[in-house]
This record gives C-alpha cells, structure tokens and sequence, in this order.
C-alpha cells in the first residue's frame, strides 16, 4: 500500500478534564529517523505512550502497517513489532542486567508449548545479552544486578532492551539525556544501523544539535496540538525553536556582567577510594566552573562528598579558607553549600508536595514561629521565587509531580537558593528540559554568578559547558586530567582530555 | 488531577456518611444522642492510638507495638493509682513517661540499625507484653482511686471525658501536622526519605519524634483503657495494633509513606466503631458481624477508591 | 507394681529430684496464674523441680510443648486444655511415652492418667440457675460469651442453654462475644443498653472481666439497680464486687485446690504410687451472703 | 557494593548460626536429633504460610488473612475428613480449593480495586474468621479419620511427616521463584511495577497468581494443624500471619518489595521456632521468654544488617 509503516488519526487524550493530545495525526515512514519535538509538557511521551498502549486515548486510531492497533495492550503491541525507550528509566533494580534485556520476553527450556515451557533458561538470555552489549560496545556485564549500575549504563540498558526485541518502530523518548558524549555517538551508530535494515525510529530529545545530527523528519507539538512536520534539511535551528515555543529565541548564553572575586571554595588533593583521586579545583565568588567527562568520570561523586552524602578518604576542603567536613547534607547547608542533584526525582523534590513546601524544605528555619511555622513569611517568599525563577504552575499548592521536568528543575534549584548559599553545585542542570526553559536557566545561573555566588556546574552537554563556564575542569576515570580557560576550550580539547 | 486527588480526599466522607445514612434508616436507636456519645466514647482508645500510627505510616514506618505499650503504660499506671497513694498527676506522669519511653526505643532502634520497622516494633510488641506480665505478675492492677477512674469513666456537662480528650488530641495532632515544622519533616521523609536528607532534613530525628509520639499517644491510650475498665490489665490491647492501623489506612493514609491526614484517620476510626455499634444494635449474629465488618471496610475503601481511579 | 515402684523411689531420693512439667492455657490468664501458682507452691512444699510453660491458648503450641517435655525426659506432666479436642494428641504422645499426664482445670476428650478439676458446664449452670432463681422463673436475659469456639465458651454457653431451655419463662434477648475482655464487655453492654434499654433482667458474662465491664456499663446508664449481673470464676474484683453489692453473683473455683491436688496427684503417679483417677472439686456459688468465706 | 550484598545475604545466615551455638553450649539437650525432629515439625506450618506469604511481599504486597485461612482451611478439610465417610482426597482437595479461592479472592478484589493489600486482607482475615465459625457452628470439628491425623502426626522412617512436606514445599516454592516466568515476573512486578507493565508482564495476572498461591500453602499449613491436633478449629491461626510475616522479614525480604529468597524465609521460621523451643528447653519463665524472643529477633536481624550498612 504506502511506504507508512505507521499512520495515527486524530489522536485525543484528557487527564481529568486537562486536554493533553488533541486531535494529533502522525505519519512515519518505513526505515526514517522522525524527530518528536516540543516543550515540556507539549504531550510527547504521553502520545508515546499511546503508541505502545500503556496509555488509552479518548479517541483516534493508530495502524501499524494497516492494521488497527486501538485498544491493544502493550504485552500484544510489544510483539506486533514497537518497543520503546522510555524517558523515566524504568528497570528492575534487583534484576540482573540480561534479566532486564529480556524481562516480558524471556527464554524458555524448551521453547513455547514444551513440556518445560515457563522454565527460565538464563545461560540463554546472559548469552544473547553478552552479545547483544558486545555488538553495542557496551561494557556491562549481563550477570551484573541492575541496581548496581549508574544511571547512564542502566539507560544503555534501556537501549539494548528496545533493540533486542526486532522491533519494526523502535520509540525513543530522551534516550540519551543521562549519557554522555561517547555513548551518543554509540547510540546514533546504533540508529544508523537500525535505518538500514529498515526500522523507524521516533526520536524525542531536548538537545537540538542531536536532532539535526540524526533526523529526517521532524514534527513539532505544542501544548498538546500538532503544529507541523517539516523535513530536517528544511530547518535550521532557530526555525525549529520557533515552531516549539512560537517565539525566536535571539542568546542562548548569557555573559558575565561582572567581575571574578575571591575565591569561596578550594578543595585540595581530594581522593575517594574506588571513586576519584587528587582532585584539586577552586571557585571564585562570581565565577562558574564548568565539570565536563564522560559517564563514570566520577563527577557526581566530588560533588556529593563536598555536600556530606558520602564520606571522602583524604584532601582537604575549604570555604574561605576554613578547612571544613560536612557530614550531613545539613552542615553542608549550614556552611553555606547547595547542591542542585542529577537525580531529580530521587534526591530532588518531594512529589506529593506542593511547590511551596518544596521551596522552603530546606529553609524552614526562616518561617518559624517557635516550632509552628509562619506561613505568611513562606507564601510570600514562594510567590517571589516563583515570580524570580518564572515557574509554570497552577499556584503555590500545585503537587511538583504535576509540574513539566523543567518547571521541577526550577523547584529543586529555588528550594537551594531560599537557603542563601555562597556555593552552589548543580549536576545536569538541564536535563530533560526543554529549550526555553534551558535558556531560563542559563540566564538563572548567571545571574547567580553576578550576584556573587560560585556556581559548580556538571554536565554532559558540552556546548552548555562550553556557552557557560568561566573554566572547565576535565575528569576522566575519577582523575582530573585538565583545567581549561573559557578562552582555550573546544569541543575537541575537552573530548581529548576526557577519554585520556 | 488536582481536583480529583481533593476529591479523593472526601471520598471516604462521603462513605462514611453513606454508611451512617444506612445505618439511620434500618435502626431508630442509631441517631440518638446517647448512641452517638456511645461511640464516641467507644472510639476515643482506637483513635488515639490511630492519630499515634499516623505520624509513624506518613513517614514511611509502621508501628505494630501500640497494644502492648497500652498494656504496659496502662499496668505502669495502675500500679500507681491506688486511692490515697499519689496524687492523680503521678500515675498519668507514669503512664506517659513509660509509653514515650518505649516509642523513643523504637524510634532509636529503627534509626541506629537498619532493621526494618515492621521487625523491630513486632519485637517490641513482644517485649512490650512480656514486660507488661512482669509488672503486674500476671495480674490485673485494681482498686485504683475515684480521680484516675473519673479519666475513662467521667462526664462533664454529660460529655464522657474520653470524648473530650478525644477531640483536645485530635486538635493538637491536626495542628502538629499541619501547622509545625515538625509536620512538614514527617510528609518530607516519608515523600522522599533521600530528598528530604539532602534538604537538610535530620531524618533520624523525626523520625525519634514520631515514634516518640506514637508512644505518647498509645500511653494515653493505655491510661484511658484502664480508667475506663479500672483495671490495669496486662493482657489488654491486644490486636489494638492492626484497628489502630486500619483506622489510618481507611482514612487515606498511604503506607508507602508521605501522604495522610488526622480527619482522615478520625473518621477511618468512627467508621470501624459505627460498624461495630451498629452491628450490635442490629443484633447479628456474632459470627456473621465479622464477615459483615471485614466485607463493610473494604467496601467503604472501594467506594472511596472509585473517585481517584483514573 | 508396688513392689517396683518403691525401689525406684529411693533410687529417686538419693539422687536427682523428681521433674515436672506443666502446660498452662494462658499465662495472662488471672484464673490459670493463681492455679499456676499454687502449683509452685506445692512443687517446692514437694521438693519436685517444676517447669512451667504457657501455650498461650493454643493447642498447637500445648501438643508442641508436651512434645518438647517428652524429649527432655520429665517424670510427669501437668496439662490445663486449651481445647478437648485438639490438645487430645498431647494426651496420647504422653500415653505412648510412658509418663503419667495429669489434665488440670479442664478437660480432654482423650483419657489422661488423672483428672484434676471441675466441669465447666456446672459453672453455668450454676450461675444461670440463681438468674432464673431471683427473676422467679420470668425475665428478659442477655448472655456475653467468651472468645467463640474455645472450650470454656462452649461448655458455659452449653451449661447456661441447659438452664434457660428448663426455663421456658426465661427469654434470651441477645447473645454476643466479649472475648473474655473487660472493655470489650462494657462496650458491648453499652450498645445493648441502646437497644432493649428497660427490657433487660439479667446479664451473664461467662467470665468475671466481662461481667464486671457489664456492671461498669450498668452503672453509668443508672440501670445497676434494675439489672442482674452474675459471671463466673471469682476473681478478687469479682469479689469486692459482690461485697459492694454491685455484682449479684459469682461462682467460685478453687484454683488453690486445683494447682495443689494436680502436683500431689502427679507426684505420686511419677512415684507409681496409688492416686485417685478422678479428683472433682466443686464450685460454689458466691454471693453477698457468703463472700465474706471468700475474700482474705 | 556487589561483595557487600552477597554477605547480607548470608547475614542471617550467621546471625543463625551463632544463637544455635549459643543455645548447643547453654543446654545438651538442645542439639539431639529428637529435638530438632521436635523443632522441625514445630517449624513446619509457620514456614509453609511464610513460603506463601514471601511470594507475596515480593510483589509488593502483603497478606494478613493467613490466619483465617488456616482456620476456614482445616474447619472445611475436617468437616469431611470423619471417618468412613469420604476418601481421604476429599478433605484435601475440600481444604485447598478453599484455600485457593479465598487466596484468588483476595487477588481479585486488590487487582480490581484500588484498595490497598493490607485493607483487602484485614477485611478478609476478619472475614475469614467469621466463615470459619459459621461453617463449624462455633464448634470444633473432631473426630477424623486416621488417614487424616496422619498428615501431621505421622512418621515416615522416623522423620515426621510435616517435616517432608515442609522440604517439598520448600523445594517446590524456590524453583517457583528462581526457575519459572511466574517468579521472575514476581520479582518484577515488586520491584517497579510501571516498569513490569510497560514490558508487557500483566501485573494483575501475577497477583491474581500470587495470592492464590498464597491461599493454597495457607490451606496446606491449616490442613496440617487441623491433622496434628485432630480437630478442625474455627479459632486455629490466630496471629499466624505475624509470624510468617516476621519469618519472611527476618529471612530478608523488603516490605518494598522486589527482593527475598525462599532460603531467606526458611531462615527466619527456623531461627523463631528455635528460640521458641530453647526458651521452653532452659525454663525461662513464660514472661520472660517473651522479652528475650522480641530481643532475639531485634538482634538477629541487627547483627545481619551489620554487613549490610555502607
Ligand atoms: N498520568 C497523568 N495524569 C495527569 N496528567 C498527566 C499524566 N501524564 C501526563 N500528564 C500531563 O499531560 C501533559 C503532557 O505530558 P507529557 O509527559 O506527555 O509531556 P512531554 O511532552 O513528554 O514533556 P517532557 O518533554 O517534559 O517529557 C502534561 O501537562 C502532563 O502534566
Ligand atoms: N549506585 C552505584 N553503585 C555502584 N557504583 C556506582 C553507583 N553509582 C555510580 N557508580 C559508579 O561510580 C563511578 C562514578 O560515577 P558518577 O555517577 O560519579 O559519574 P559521573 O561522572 O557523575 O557520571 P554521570 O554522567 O554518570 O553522572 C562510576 O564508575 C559509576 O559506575
Ligand atoms: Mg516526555
Ligand atoms: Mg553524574
């Protein structure tokens, strides 16, 4: 008939009276890279979702290949041919890594039907997955338990359990906003091949040089509604931001407006057995010192032993001077250190808790009244950082769960800044965000920095370390292998030195 | 979602008073004054006991010593309740002092090891009993004087005194988790234990408090037991635990941590003394009471459930 | 076999002291803990070493001990049934391994070596034939059982129906479990003051706990005076009770007698020497008259 | 990390280890092959209803009508087990159907609605007590047949009978959980059930499965008990399902969810059945032995954690 493998007609989808598909058609072509574009909250993974049948629609259809797939439940959509990465990392921690690959799909003693149908037969699938990590040049090993793994290689995981299952639409919904350069370029391999032998791919990321790497076609949503498709050759990128936020969007990263001062933090010779070794660095008051490497470098780990979530073996610390050892984040606050997480759900907000609640989580003791708390003093500083921090929320009771990943980045960075700290640490800030609310927070950062506080910023995104640090440390394998000026660092140079 | 997760708040309400409306209907005693002081009456120990467990479920833990520290707290106090020993303030002070205690050990346990609380209050549960058998050697603690009786048994302006302490504890439970910081921590640690350690949160330290709480409560509890039946027995609130728990799940509380309400709890609480009020006035039969409660609170849970699916 | 026995005896007295072992049905029991402890009592007046366990109402746990006596070699065991039926495998594990087993309080189905007790059925009885007693023969009763489906709750509710079917003047209004509790007791009589109000006579609690909560109830709907309470076991509030006159009756059980003659009775079977199979000690009826013989 | 975890695995191991040399060098008479066929048989209906239930924690969910299944279980199996009535499968077949459906009741009502586990089966333990009564007449069922009370009380070359069904279940359950799809879909579904749904597993399906089972070993545990005391009780079980709760806690399953091991589990029942005995073996007073059973537990679970924490 076409050259459409799928075709989706008017797609509409409500969350208790929240219209968040509304008559959405899509259309992708057999072996084509179709990029899914638009703001956070615009309805992508929710249509995603609907693709898989984890979500049920109000009304429309989708076809794969001609036939009516409405209604089907994921356990029949999966063996029709889709599979999808999804944007939360959902594995099975307690599950090895092979388990995870094939869980839903496992293989059986003696095929279907046997007699030893159900028996698991393990040594098949750690085989099958050895190979499968192998062909990917993944080193993970199949036996390792999941929980054991960093956020990067169980989203490497992710990928090989999508690609494992022959899929003919394979949905990519933000694989790669916790890995790091290399594994990008694994990842797009990968794709290539996958195009190859015919299979399409529906991409959806916030990183916008990934998509004109990668796509063919891309399709734009915005709040909901379908705004265009348009061929990536078309576009440029300003165009495209165009399309998702209906406005231009002119500097992306913003310059320093004031000068460096002195130095607020210094850490000297600090080691972690098994983690990171010799790391010396400092920041100045006013100044943003980029921490770029690869998965695994070891960055998060520095970052959490300065802010006492974990211990550290030797090295010193210094704030000011003064030698310090925070051994609960609380000290760390208390000496005037944030720490914005990479893991926004686990160790940023409290989901069932409004965003005023969050905001003020770890000041409280500016909203005391004895032991009660003032909440006058609490609204009118929450309805400030949301006015200052421009989040998008219904209001100050809004539940953070209900928030777009953006918006909840903004929450978990507010709730740092109500407790007034010199030193702030981000990791990833932006990940998962989208455009507009990415340059926000560029111009949220320095801002800080102008105002005089030292920024630590850890990212996989190399141009955003490249637009916004003052300096750029380089970690690879747990070492610091360079500490690059604004002015010398390149793209290239930071690759060098982060694979050294 | 928003207004839908409110009106899952209500849901229970809702069947609450579905299940009174019933209960109106097919018995003219039910709607009495005197019925309804009854039950308050009957529901004041569980419900203290529930305000306790709430506080412990919406951090995350659970607390399945409560029946044997009103046993204990109870004998404690009894033990020095005998007319013209002490003066009344020295058994309460007794009995509180001992429940806050043994909280205070499960809160201190949970938080220095890593065993789960489920294992360390079960232990304690038994500890608790045996500790409780040891005091009064097997025997109730009787006679106790016409003051610490008047606690459980008295009126004023013929309003049992449960009753009144009922409500001054729901009050300040209300406000406790409303309205301190204290509060805020329990929602934050149960939310997102992790989280709320890198927000600063001391979590082992709300995490004493609310056991610490709990045990308070059980104490009262246990002083308002053995008032009530003047009598301090040492095999007294047994199973209490699980109505204490009901009572907090039914309103609302989520034992997977972080959400819940004291209103909810309260009427988790009413509901199961309505049932088990209602039932006897209706007279059934005593087997078929427990079919019909057990079949009465998962259809009041269903019911309450059907406003939040999605 | 005296001619035997006797020379184990002295083997016996020159070296190790005679061991028991006894099975209690509920330790938090205030009944079976005065029974237990005359039995100390009488061990040590005795010279025997007694081992004392708690099957806390079950009869699983009951065989399981009997069993664990079994293995360690005791020279006799002292069993207070949980249940007739289920602690029945006890007796016969016993049986099998050669050691006298003495059932103390109540009763099991399986034959032990002796009996050391009263019937529980009697207790009722007794207690409903002074209700039909002072209500003339005529009257509204209610009865509050024990936990449903143990032995004592079966035999009193048997004991307590014998007399109200001899009885035809005599209405059951409502029957309900207390579960032997004191509040639950006083709840339940509370609800039942809702219901039929004036129309209550009389009240029997299978036990004293529930009977004094019904009292406690009583009183506080100012109905004491209108409402005969009678249970059973005379325990010492129990007595303070019917010396106040707030309770009308209660029917004795001499746990002393019972822990006393259940270690004699075990002493001489271990010793292989004559005993008596069936050793029956009667209830009595206690009152206001009579409590004074009761209280010490 | 991976070292760390292997260790905790066999923390328990250790922490069981040492109290049965503690208790072999207290009393001789502990390590003799009578009493441990004693402990063995003891063990054996704590463990089956632990077995079932750890398939359920590892879902994530929990099952507090054990008990009451016990006694519906062995009242049904016994009301047809007298003897010369029916052949000895009827019992049988009488006591697990009744086992599984109440189990499969449990897994429908928890998947259909949205009432959380611990409500569904409080509601059906009290349920289920009621049933019992009702079929019994509040009356135990005795009188049966040989070939029944030989279930519980019978040997075979000496070793007890429960003892042999308790090692087939025990084999059964682990290749359950290690070697089947059911199991690895159960550890899936308890350790992120959005995760197990959007691979395509159907949740409910494993829960329904999953209860069910749990229903049936339940039924195995009460056809047991009912054969070792001769007698169907409608009250048996009270307070069983802590106990196996406890034993699949302390053996190391997460109330979370997601983690246990049938090994775990057998730990934990052995490890309460063993104090349980040696404190009746060293005459420890029966107030005491509670206080020293809840210290043992605490500290058993303590001493694993010890080469868990990081
Ligand atoms: N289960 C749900 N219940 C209620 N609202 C939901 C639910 N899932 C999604 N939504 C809402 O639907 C809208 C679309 O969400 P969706 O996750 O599809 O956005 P997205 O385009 O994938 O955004 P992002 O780029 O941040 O991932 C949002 O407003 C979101 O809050
Ligand atoms: N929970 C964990 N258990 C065991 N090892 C871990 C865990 N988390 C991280 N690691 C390992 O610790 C090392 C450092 O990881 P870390 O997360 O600090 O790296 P990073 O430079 O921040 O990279 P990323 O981009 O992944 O955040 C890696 O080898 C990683 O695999
Ligand atoms: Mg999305
Ligand atoms: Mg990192």
């Amino acid at each position: 008939m076409s050259d459409y493998i799928l075709r989706v007609k008017g797609i509409s989808k409500s969350f208790s009276g929240v219209k968040a598909l509304d008559n959405i058609h899509f259309d992708l072509k057999k072996g084509e890279v179709h990029a899914l574009m638009g703001e956070n909250g615009a309805g992508k993974s929710t249509f995603m979702k609907i693709l898989i049948g984890l979500v049920v629609p109000d009304s429309g259809e989708v076809l794969l290949e001609g036939e009516n797939l409405s209604g089907s439940h994921v356990t029949e959509t999966l063996k029709k041919g889709i599979s999808m990465i999804h944007q939360e990392i959902l594995i099975i921690p307690e599950l090895t890594v092979a388990q995870n690959i094939f869980l839903g799909r496992e293989r059986e003693v003696s095929g279907k039907g046997g007699i030893l149908s159900g028996w698991l037969n393990d040594s098949e699938i750690n085989r099958q997955a050895a190979a499968l990590l192998d062909r990917m040049g993944v080193n993970i090993a199949p036996k390792a338990k999941m929980k054991h793994l960093s956020v990067a290689q169980m989203q490497m995981v992710e990928i090989a359990k999508a690609i494992s299952n022959n899929a003919k639409v394979i949905i990519m919904d933000e694989p790669t906003s916790a890995i790091s350069e290399k594994e990008v370029a694994t990842l797009f391999q990968i794709i290539r091949d996958l195009k190859a032998q015919g299979v399409s791919i529906i991409y959806i990321s916030h990183k916008m040089d990934e998509i004109f790497q990668i796509s063919d076609t891309i399709t734009v949503l915005r709040d909901g509604k379908y705004i265009g498709t348009k061929r990536a050759a078309e576009l440029d990128q300003n165009a495209l931001i165009a399309m998702m936020v209906g406005r231009e969007i002119d500097q992306m990263f913003p310059e320093a407006t004031q000068p460096v001062g002195h130095e607020l933090l210094s850490v000297k010779n600090l080691g972690r057995a098994g983690k990171f070794a010799n790391i010396t660095f400092n920041v100045k008051s006013g100044e943003i010192l980029g921490l770029a490497g690869l998965m695994g470098a070891g960055r998060t780990e520095i970052a959490r032993a300065i802010f006492g979530l974990d211990h550290w073996d030797e090295g010193e610390i210094s704030i000011k001077q003064t030698p310090i050892r925070a051994r609960t984040p609380r000290e760390a606050i208390d000496r005037g250190i944030g720490y914005v997480s990479e893991d926004r759900k686990g160790l940023g907000f409290i989901p069932r808790m409004s965003v005023k609640d969050n905001i003020t989580l770890s000041s409280m003791n500016n909203h005391r009244k004895g032991g009660f708390i003032n909440t006058h003093s609490e609204q009118s500083v929450t309805e400030q950082m949301i006015a200052d921090l421009k989040i998008k929320t219904a209001g100050t009771g809004q539940h953070v769960t209900y928030l777009s990943g953006g918006n909840q980045q903004k929450v978990v960075i507010g709730r740092v800044l109500l407790a007034s700290p010199e030193i702030i640490m981000l990791d990833e800030p932006t990940r998962g965000v989208d455009v507009g609310a990415k340059f926000e927070i560029y111009k949220l950062i320095r801002s800080l920095a102008d105002r005089g506080m030292a920024i630590i910023m850890i990212s996989s995104e190399l141009p955003e370390i490249l637009g916004l640090s003052d300096r750029i440390l380089v970690l690879s394998k747990g070492k610091q292998t360079a500490l690059l000026s604004k002015a010398e660092a390149t793209q290239e140079l930071i690759m060098r030195y982060a694979v050294a | 979602m928003n207004r839908f997760s409110k009106f899952g708040q209500y849901g229970i309400f809702l069947a609450f008073a579905l299940i009174c409306l019933v209960l109106a209907l097919s018995t003219p005693k039910f709607f009495t004054i005197s019925n309804l002081l009854i039950i308050g009456n009957q529901v004041s120990i569980n419900a203290l006991l529930a305000f306790g467990v709430t506080f412990v479920i919406i951090t995350g833990g659970i607390d399945l010593s409560l029946g044997s520290m009103v046993a204990v707290t109870g004998v404690a106090a009894a033990s020095f309740a005998h007319p013209d020993t002490y003066p009344l303030v020295v058994p309460l002070l007794v009995g509180l002092g001992a429940g806050s205690a043994m909280g205070a050990f499960n809160g201190l346990v949970i938080t220095k090891s890593k065993v789960p609380p489920f294992i360390v209050t079960l232990g304690t549960m038994t500890i608790g009993r045996g500790l409780a058998l040891i005091l009064s050697k097997g025997r109730p603690v009787s006679n106790l004087s016409d003051e610490f009786n008047f606690i459980g048994g008295g009126n004023i302006a013929g309003i049992p005194f449960p009753i009144i302490i009922l409500l001054i504890a729901f009050a300040v439970c209300s406000v406790v988790l409303n309205k301190t910081i204290l509060g805020r921590y329990m929602y934050a640690v149960g939310g997102n234990e992790p989280a709320a350690r890198a927000s600063g949160i001391r979590v082992s330290r709300v995490k004493m408090w609310v056991y610490t709480i709990c045990g308070l409560l059980s104490a009262l509890g246990g002083i308002l037991l053995t008032s009530r039946i003047t009598t301090g027995q040492p095999n007294a609130g047994a199973g209490f635990e699980l109505d204490a728990i009901a009572a907090a799940i039914i309103g609302g509380t989520s034992t997977s941590g972080g959400t819940g309400t004291m209103t909810g709890t309260l009427i988790g609480a009413l509901l199961i003394g309505v049932i088990s009020n209602s039932l006897d006035l209706l007279n059934v039969t005593s087997y078929y009471q427990q079919v019909v409660m057990g079949v009465i609170i998962i259809g009041a849970v269903v019911l309450d459930g059907v406003g939040k699916k999605d | 076999g005296c001619n035997q026995s006797s020379n184990k005896e002295s083997a016996d007295g020159g070296g190790k002291k005679l061991v028991i072992g006894a099975t209690m049905l509920s330790m938090q029991n205030e009944f079976i803990v005065n029974v237990s402890d005359a039995m100390e009592a009488k061990a040590k007046e005795m010279g025997v070493e007694l081992i004392t366990v708690d099957a806390e109402r079950s009869a699983l746990k009951q065989v399981e001990q009997v069993e664990s006596f079994i293995g360690q070699g005791v020279d006799a065991i002292i069993m207070n049934p949980c249940e007739v039926e289920a602690s029945s495998p006890a007796i016969k594990l016993a049986m099998d391994a050669k050691i006298p087993i003495i059932n103390v309080n109540s009763e099991t189905s399986a034959k032990p070596t002796a009996f050391v007790g009263s019937d529980d059925t009697e207790s009722a009885r007794i207690a409903m034939r002074y209700i039909a007693e002072k209500l003339g023969g005529k009257g509204n009763v209610l009865m509050m059982h024990g936990f449903m489906g143990q032995a004592a709750q079966i035999r009193r509710d048997n004991g307590a129906k014998e007399i109200l079917k001899a009885n035809p003047g005599l209405k059951l209004l409502a029957e309900q479990t207390g579960e032997w509790d004191r509040a639950k007791g006083m709840s339940l009589t509370e609800n039942w003051i809702q219901s039929y109000g004036d129309k209550i006579n009389a009240i029997f609690a299978q036990n004293d706990e529930m009977g004094m909560g019904a009292v406690k109830a009583l009183e506080a709907a100012g109905l004491k005076g209108k409402v005969l309470v009678v249970s059973v076991d005379a325990i010492p509030d129990a007595l303070q009770a019917v010396k106040k006159g707030t309770l009308d009756a209660t029917v004795f059980q001499n746990a002393k007698e019972q822990g006393g003659k259940a270690i004699e009775t075990a002493v001489k079977a271990a010793k292989k020497e004559a005993f008596e199979k069936d050793v029956l000690i009667p209830f009595q009826l206690v009152t206001k008259e009579n409590v004074g013989n009761f209280l010490k």
